[in-house]
């Protein structure tokens, strides 16, 4: 469960974004997670809600809407863009390998068209923070 | 949006009192080399040692020290491999010996994500194994690990000073942090890096002879242990305190 | 927005009959060594030949040849240097010896303005000098330069051959034309890279001697001429025709 | 006059491109040059003139429009944007350099805020192409 680290990163972002923003509280924050990173939604919003501290008001009752973001990678040399199929294209410790650490996926992933490891991540890498809503202080 | 990454960086490497970055800017010098009896020689001293192999494309510590690679235990973060007393993290427990190409962009997304998902826990040194060149992992430490400690590795040979000047040039213009230098490959009584350390006013740390050694040590932390390398190298941890 | 620069690179090298990376994706095994003496040995024989130095970040082929560096001379595009018979491009001729800390997006748009303004004019032979990594200048040259052979120089360290096995796997993937191996650094009877030229059924080029009386010949191309080293490239260069 | 290399490459680009849309003529091409390049619209344009086939009827009427587009920085480790003045921060030597290879802003240029010279180059860089457009083939 290395994703327990991950929502700590997650959280002691929100919260240094929220008292950026002056926020006494943080109602809602928007967290995607790339497919690549082979993470469940409900997996990591539970440990989001474990790893908060309940004492810090601020983030104690933020609900958390996690998405998963699908993964689109961009060939360089073909300029072609691609999604893979992880099921299908990378075996049990490929995927494993890829869910720790997402870049990986230049070791196990190639483009459809011209067999390339040299690809941009488009989109669908691993965690990123959307809206953070919250009450600003007054 | 924002990548929540570098926000738990700071509290990961809270129970880390030091961290010392072995680099010189050029390949081949014996960083890692460097890097692995540093952190040997140090847990053998009963320090609390962790080793961080930052050559992400083409790891080798793990060879150094004969860790025998495969994914880290994980709870609430993943768990270097102790190994020797070293507790060692490296891509290649994750890729073993398949190849990585990774651009820069790449390479500051797995370090991102490895120094946000390791836990240390509590360390008296972090020693981190840089790659050659001026590139992104070299921005990247010190971008994100303000903290280090600059262990500059030369050697005899002017190509390789020409180029390890460079990296020193720009580890003091950045106001880094650099403990000495350290001449590798010694040979006879010659220490032509000396110029080096005299010029940008550096420690002139231990030398460290050319052995031949080492070869066969390889992959043996014990037989390590026992070279004129290490031995040199206990020379340098001493020195440092 | 279009970059025009790829479009032109076709053409600047149309008047070059064959393109010959030294690769080995791991440094200090001698890729700049066997560079310049490649093309020096080369360029006796008679053969028209440039080099170019793509470790942009730790440029050491104007060191090794001893060229003086400065800019170009510039008349539609920008004229190597030329070097006791080698036509030399390198980053230092703009540069000289100020650190130019790169990421890897800028090493791919230095190397793009060089390939898009550089005249080597009519050459027998082009040698690129890699930069150790599996990183974007490799990439670069995978994409960029697909009439590349590559020449790959390992080292009788089980370090460094862990190391090279990656970089060869990558360049076996993508369908590189691969010329051999060559062992540098060699000293005695035993040649361990052969286990990795067999597993990979690459052509086992002459090896390269360890020979300490490169040092003194740095930066002196009839010294280096001179050296035993450069006699087992010239070896090398028979072979390969 | 290394101008007339880059020139080269932005005829034998617009080609590329007019063939791959099948136009028979060329009409008009936007130029982008960055201002670290340090080159003058005037002098590309009439190195651009200089250099097209006069053969070729897909270029040889075109009209080239060369634009110099500000040169903007942005901090990697400060994340402020900035705007260098190459006259006074970069001496003769770094200017020329810079206008060879604008990578090397990164040995000469550094960031007003906190000195760094890790810095993303937002624009202002080179020369690339803008719209180009033509008549096409029937
Ligand atoms: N003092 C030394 N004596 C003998 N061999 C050495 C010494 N230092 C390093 N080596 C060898 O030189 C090669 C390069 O060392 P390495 O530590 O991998 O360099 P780097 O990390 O700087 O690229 C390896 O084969 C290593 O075993
Ligand atoms: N055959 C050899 N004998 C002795 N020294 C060598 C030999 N080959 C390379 N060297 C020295 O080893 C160092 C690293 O070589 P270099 O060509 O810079 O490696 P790379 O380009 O792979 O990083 C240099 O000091 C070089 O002079
Ligand atoms: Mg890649
Ligand atoms: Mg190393
Ligand atoms: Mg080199
Ligand atoms: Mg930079
Ligand atoms: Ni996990
Ligand atoms: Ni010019
Ligand atoms: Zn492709
Ligand atoms: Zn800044």
């Amino acid at each position: 469960m290395h994703e327990y680290a991950l929502a700590d990163a997650v959280i002691a972002a929100v919260r240094e974004t929220a008292r950026s923003q002056r926020m006494s509280r943080v109602l809602q924050v928007e967290v995607r997670i790339g497919q690549l990173q082979s993470i469940r939604p409900a997996t990591f919003e539970n440990a989001l809600t474990a790893v908060r501290p309940a004492s810090d008001a601020l983030v104690s009752s933020t609900e958390f809407s996690v998405v998963t973001v699908p993964v689109r990678l961009r060939c360089r040399p073909c300029n072609r863009e691609y999604a893979p199929d992880l099921d299908t294209e990378a075996d049990e410790h490929a995927t494993e390998a890829i869910h720790f650490v997402p870049e990986l996926a230049h070791a196990y992933l190639r483009c459809p068209h011209c067999d390339s490891p040299d690809f941009d991540i488009v989109d669908g890498r691993g965690v990123t923070l959307g809206r953070i809503e919250g009450e600003i202080d007054t | 949006m924002i990548d929540p990454r570098a926000a738990i960086i700071g509290e990961r490497l809270a129970g880390v009192r030091r961290i010392v970055a072995v680099t010189g800017g050029k390949g081949g010098i014996g960083k890692s080399l460097v890097s692995c009896l540093f952190a040997t020689v140090a847990a053998e001293r009963g320090l609390r040692t962790g080793l961080f192999d930052l050559d992400l494309t083409s790891p080798t510590d793990h060879v150094i020290l004969g860790a025998p690679m495969g994914f880290p235990s994980e709870e609430h973060g993943i768990d270097p491999a102790m190994c020797d007393g070293v507790r060692l993290m490296s891509i290649a427990m994750f890729s073993g010996s398949t190849p990585a190409p990774l651009r820069g962009a790449a390479l500051t997304g797995a370090l991102l994500e490895l120094l946000a998902i390791t836990r240390w826990g509590e360390l008296d040194l972090l020693v981190l194994d840089m790659p050659p060149g001026l590139g992104d992992t070299a921005l990247d430490a010190m971008r994100y690990l303000p903290r280090c400690e600059y262990l500059v590795v030369s050697t005899p040979s002017i190509v390789v000073r020409e180029t390890v000047r460079r990296m020193v040039q720009l580890l003091g213009e950045r106001h880094a942090s650099i403990l000495g230098l350290v001449e590798n490959f010694q040979s006879g009584d010659v220490a032509p890096s000396h110029e080096l350390a005299a010029e940008f006013q550096l420690r002139w740390l231990p030398g460290v002879p050319y052995d031949k050694s080492l070869e066969a040590a390889i992959g043996d932390v014990a037989g390590l242990r026992r070279t004129d390398a290490a031995k040199a190298v206990g020379r340098i941890v001493d020195e440092l305190g």
